[in-house]
């Protein structure tokens, strides 16, 4: 590849963790807004979010335990990033190759598995608890997801998320996979699954602040608060445009020269939405056990998922 | 994994206060627990010892932070029985009121935190705000937000204002309508029920002997109010039943003494306290608000021992007031209702404990550092 | 970030200008219940007078926190706690202390476990008067602080890094109960009012 | 009152019975009456009598069913000041006698948990005894701690 080509790629690629954090800072700011009005008070401002990532990153004294609890967290960063790079937004992805659904999958793991190395390094009780409710919960929600991901696969007959994009957006809303009804409830399995990955209630388990002091979070401030901050807006927006690429056709609604703009619009409308909708069910409900979490998961979620994969598996065979 | 140590405590969001549980967790389960209290002790019963009777009063309301009318109320009282004294009519009344506006305010208190603790934020928001309208009243009513200093041995310090009822009424009428919110968000969530039916049960055979008191011992099956067994200010006058655990009106008994049980049976004593301030508000007398007072320099209190008991929000509040005819009490000595279940109850309750239940454990028994500590 | 070198001081300071103004609109405070006064936090974080509007929030840890609220009279037991959140916290870092058993004991000037003037075992940055503080005195000393801050003058804990051997000393003193004999000196005294009779 | 048949001593105070007794007799008299119905304990307070010498224990339990408060009353001698612990009686027995353990110094025997419970390191005399002058200690610990100097413009 030449120079030229690189240095659009870097450019693309910082582009990206730009849009990235400033797309997942502000929806966490509005999102406290909307939440706020939930609870009868003004709330703060919706730019909130960015002074206080930059009032952490300005901290003085900033304790780190150890070289592992540093890597851990540029781990996670990072790890997020590439699972943006590898997801089509708004039809465009930077970064494709066969099969790469389950890349996604694998690339949304490790950032999980990074902060629970940065957790576990710090030594705190509360936060090696976190940690380990990390896991489960990741191993819990895991399954529905995946089944609904194989349904989309048998359908589209494909392991390429551009495809299932590309599929999807041909009629425009009309091919959505959301309109067909075996998707419809697997779409609403896989919602739940993001609530667990965006670790709101009933599935804050992880970050319970009255059970476990903030858990995995415990022993991070100063600049690693701040970066965690950061990881946790990335992270916010792969998460809820993994699921717009599988169920809502990555908001591709126009083709054309200039189309992107447009489609990109629409995304962050979706991925908006999604999250609104995450909150505004975490603001009415209490959160679960763990096992009880475990259980919804594999007893109810996974036999919705099921469901949906049977069906779209004699759909298919039809 | 091997056992380790978990503090819950002072600092953490998961206690009921400044206080702090030393855990040792195995897994997930708690196998053992150890309560630490002492961080809210001021000598409290040493510095009543050095003041006159009448300087106690701003003292004692301090002790229980949530709730401090009872305080007052139960100082008050043993001071009276001391001096044979029989109050106005009016000031039982305008009590009776101040102290069911203070158990409305305590339990909103109490279940906001409570629902904080399991993870629904929502609903402490809304109680607090709630709650603030009837620290309004008190502003009204006595001049302060939190420690009022109304509750004079003798009666209250001043009449209530004329237009105060409406207020009350306003308010009551507000609080009503919000009740059917909290329903909505906790007492008939599905979430709630898998949380809290079940878990945290006091054995019921044994809730007296461990002195446990209050809604708790409500929620074991026991239908014991200080308010029936010994009234005070003007409850024998007023008509009102106990709630207590098989019958939860409208809402279903699962199990005794749970956490469920417990929540349920707050929440519906802020109904049984609207209807009792209404009563009150209507039955209320003229006449004199207060006994005359003899100079309080010189004001010396016959000698004997005195016992005057209160039910307040959390359980039974208790005064030893001690006097030897001076000017000094020689001692008095506070039953805080938290001091059982705070300490004894709960170390057994949490044995055992899943560690994602122990801070709806601790908040659910409705535990108040201070007036175990004072 | 990190330009802590000579040389590079003029744009410390200019960063440190913006740090102040984001730091001022971000405090999040420590979830500690000290004393009696934390019975009017709850109705300053919620609905009635709603302090996230200015962007203060609680936080689980000490390690999260820019703000510590010392919420009415400390015990010596309590302040052993406090000092471990307050050394744990990651500078800049404020006191805010309330009520008047915070400034000179208050009410509880004879009691023999609560600590009398806070200010002699850590740096205050703001105290509020009153037993108890009302919501609004709560929001208004936020938003002085929020002056200080931008003003550059809420720096207690410079003061506490520079004067850390005194702080230790009077820590120690009090945590330890140390009585102080003033016996032979009170003697003295007596014996020249005698003398003087 | 059915507490003073069943003792068969004690008066009437304020609604209340007092009944005084010896430390041989308290064990007996607190397992009669929580077989009688008088099942909640309700605390255990201790008072001080300087200038007689004694440190008075005094029992309150409280009959459910007959709505009665009875207080049981001990006196012991304040330069021997051993009690026999009655905390397998009830279990919250034990928390009291902690705290009268530490505020006045009575030794309970048979309590194995008279640990530290209010105070932490305290190394004076118990507080709540009256001969302990709470002014005096104030004025010789916490103000005898100076006060940080420094430059006025450095911090605050």
């Amino acid at each position: 590849m030449d120079m030229i080509g690189i240095a659009i790629k870097i450019t693309i690629l910082i582009a990206y963790a730009i849009i990235g954090t400033c797309t997942g800072l502000l929806f966490m700011g509005i999102g406290r807004k909307i939440v706020a009005r939930v609870h009868n008070r003004v709330g703060p401002p919706f730019y909130q979010n960015f002074i206080d990532v930059a009032k952490l990153l300005s901290k003085k004294t900033n304790i780190s335990h150890g070289w592992i609890f540093d890597l851990a967290l540029l781990f996670s960063i990072s790890g997020i990033l590439l699972t943006l790079l590898f997801l089509p937004i708004g039809g465009v992805q930077l970064l494709s190759t066969d099969g790469d659904a389950f890349l996604v999958l694998y690339l949304l793991a490790i950032p999980s598995l990074g902060f629970a190395l940065g957790a576990g390094a710090s030594g705190n009780p509360n936060a090696g608890v976190g940690v380990m409710r990390a896991l489960v919960m990741m191993l819990s929600y895991e399954l529905p997801f995946v089944i609904t991901l194989i349904a989309l696969m048998i359908y589209y007959d494909t392991t390429s998320l551009a495809t299932i994009v590309r599929m999807q957006s041909i009629n425009g809303i009309k091919s959505w996979a959301i309109t067909m009804p075996p998707f419809m409830i697997a779409a609403f399995a896989a919602d739940m699954a993001l609530q667990g990955m965006l670790m709101e209630q009933p599935f804050d388990i992880p970050v319970a602040p009255h059970e476990i002091a903030s858990g995995p979070m415990v022993e991070f401030g100063g600049k690693y608060l701040g970066s965690l901050m950061l990881y946790k807006a990335i992270a916010l927006v792969a998460e809820t445009t993994l699921f717009v690429d599988l169920f809502l056709g990555g908001g591709v609604v126009a083709h054309g020269n200039f189309a992107f703009v447009i489609n990109f619009i629409v995304w962050l409308a979706l991925i908006f939405l999604l999250f609104a909708l995450s909150i505004l069910i975490a603001a009415s409900f209490p959160r679960f056990r763990i096992e009880q979490a475990f259980g919804f998961y594999w007893k109810y979620e996974a036999i919705i998922a099921a469901i949906s994969l049977i069906w779209v598996y004699i759909m298919v065979i039809k | 994994m091997k056992e380790y140590e978990l503090f819950i405590g002072p600092q953490h969001p998961g206690i009921t206060g400044n206080m702090m549980y030393h855990l040792w967790v195995d897994g997930d389960t708690v196998t053992k627990a150890e309560c630490n209290v002492g961080y809210l002790h001021r000598g409290f019963e040493k510095l009543m010892e050095s003041r006159l009777w009448m300087q106690n009063i701003p003292l004692v309301c301090r002790i229980c932070v949530p709730e401090p009318d009872v305080n007052e109320a139960a100082y008050s009282m043993a001071v009276e029985q001391l001096m044979d004294w029989e109050i106005p009519d009016r000031a039982k009344y305008i009590r009776t009121i101040v102290l069911e506006l203070a158990r409305i305010a305590a339990y909103l208190m109490a279940i906001g935190s409570y629902a904080g603790s399991i993870g629904i934020y929502t609903l402490p928001q809304w109680s607090m705000g709630d709650r603030d309208y009837i620290l309004d009243i008190f502003e009204q009513l006595t001049g302060a937000r939190v420690y009022h200093i109304y509750i004079w041995p003798g009666g209250v310090r001043w009449d209530m204002p004329a237009d105060l009822p409406r207020l009350i009424e306003k308010t009551l009428n507000y609080i009503e309508e919000r009740l059917k919110l909290y329903d909505d968000v906790l007492f008939e969530n599905r979430v709630f029920f898998d949380r809290a039916i079940g878990v945290g049960k006091i054995p019921c055979n044994k809730a007296i002997e461990w002195g446990v008191t209050g809604p708790n011992l409500r929620a074991c099956g026991y239908g014991y109010d200080v308010r029936k067994l010994e009234p005070y200010a003007a409850y024998d006058e007023i008509d009102f039943d106990i709630v207590s655990y098989p019958d939860l009106g409208k809402f279903d008994a699962h199990e005794a003494g749970d956490v469920y049980t417990r929540m349920i049976i707050r929440r519906l004593e802020i109904e049984q306290s609207i209807a009792i301030i209404r009563q009150a508000l209507k039955k209320m007398p003229e006449s004199e608000h207060i006994l005359k007072h003899p100079n309080w320099l010189r004001w010396k209190v016959p000698e004997g021992y005195a016992f005057a008991r209160v039910e307040s929000s959390k359980g039974e509040f208790g005064y030893f007031v001690v006097s030897d005819g001076g000017l000094k009490p020689v001692r008095v000595h506070v039953r805080g209702p938290s001091y059982t279940h705070g300490i004894n109850v709960a170390e057994k309750l949490l044995q055992g404990a899943n560690i994602a239940d122990v801070s709806q454990i601790l908040f659910s028994l409705d535990i108040c550092p201070p007036d175990i500590e004072r | 970030m990190g330009l802590h070198n000579g040389d590079k001081m003029m744009r410390y300071e200019e960063w440190s200008k913006l740090a102040r103004k984001a730091s001022k609109r971000s405090l999040w405070m420590v979830h500690f219940c000290t004393g009696c006064g934390a019975i009017e936090m709850p109705p300053v974080m919620t609905s009635r007078y709603d302090m996230e509007r200015f962007g203060i929030a609680p936080m689980a840890t000490p390690r999260q926190a820019d703000v510590l609220l010392i919420t009415g009279y400390l015990t010596v037991k309590t302040l052993r706690r406090v000092i471990q959140v307050y050394e744990q916290m990651q500078s800049p870092k404020y006191v805010i202390a309330f009520g008047s058993c915070t400034i000179n004991g208050g009410m509880y000037w004879d009691s023999y476990n609560t600590i009398k003037h806070l200010e002699k075992y850590i740096p205050v940055d703001l105290y509020i008067a009153g037993c108890m503080p009302r919501p609004e005195g709560i929001i208004n000393a936020f938003l002085e602080l929020m002056k200080l801050i931008d003003e550059g003058k809420a720096r207690g804990w410079e003061r506490y890094q520079k004067y850390y051997d005194k702080y230790k000393e009077n820590q120690r003193r009090v945590f330890n109960f140390e009585v102080k004999e003033e016996e032979k000196e009170e003697k003295e005294q007596k014996r020249e009012k005698n003398e003087e009779h | 009152m059915k507490s003073i048949e069943l003792l068969g001593k004690g008066e009437e105070m304020h609604g209340r019975a007092y009944i005084k007794l010896s430390a041989d007799e308290i064990e007996e008299s607190i397992k009669k009456l929580k077989e009688n119905g008088f099942n909640h304990f309700v605390m255990l307070s201790c008072v001080d009598w300087l200038d007689k010498g004694k440190f008075e224990l005094v029992y309150h339990m409280w009959n459910y069913e007959e709505k009665e408060h009875a207080m049981l009353s001990v006196d012991i001698d304040r330069n021997n000041d051993v009690m026999k612990s009655m905390s397998h009686l009830f279990p919250q027995i034990e928390t009291y006698e902690r705290e009268i353990h530490e505020m006045y110094g009575i030794k309970f025997e048979g309590n194995n948990r008279l640990t530290p419970f209010l105070l932490e390191n305290w190394p004076h005399d118990p507080p709540m005894r009256k001969d302990f002058d709470s002014k005096k200690f104030v004025k010789q610990m916490y103000e005898s701690i100076p006060f940080i100097e420094g430059d006025e413009n450095e911090g605050i």
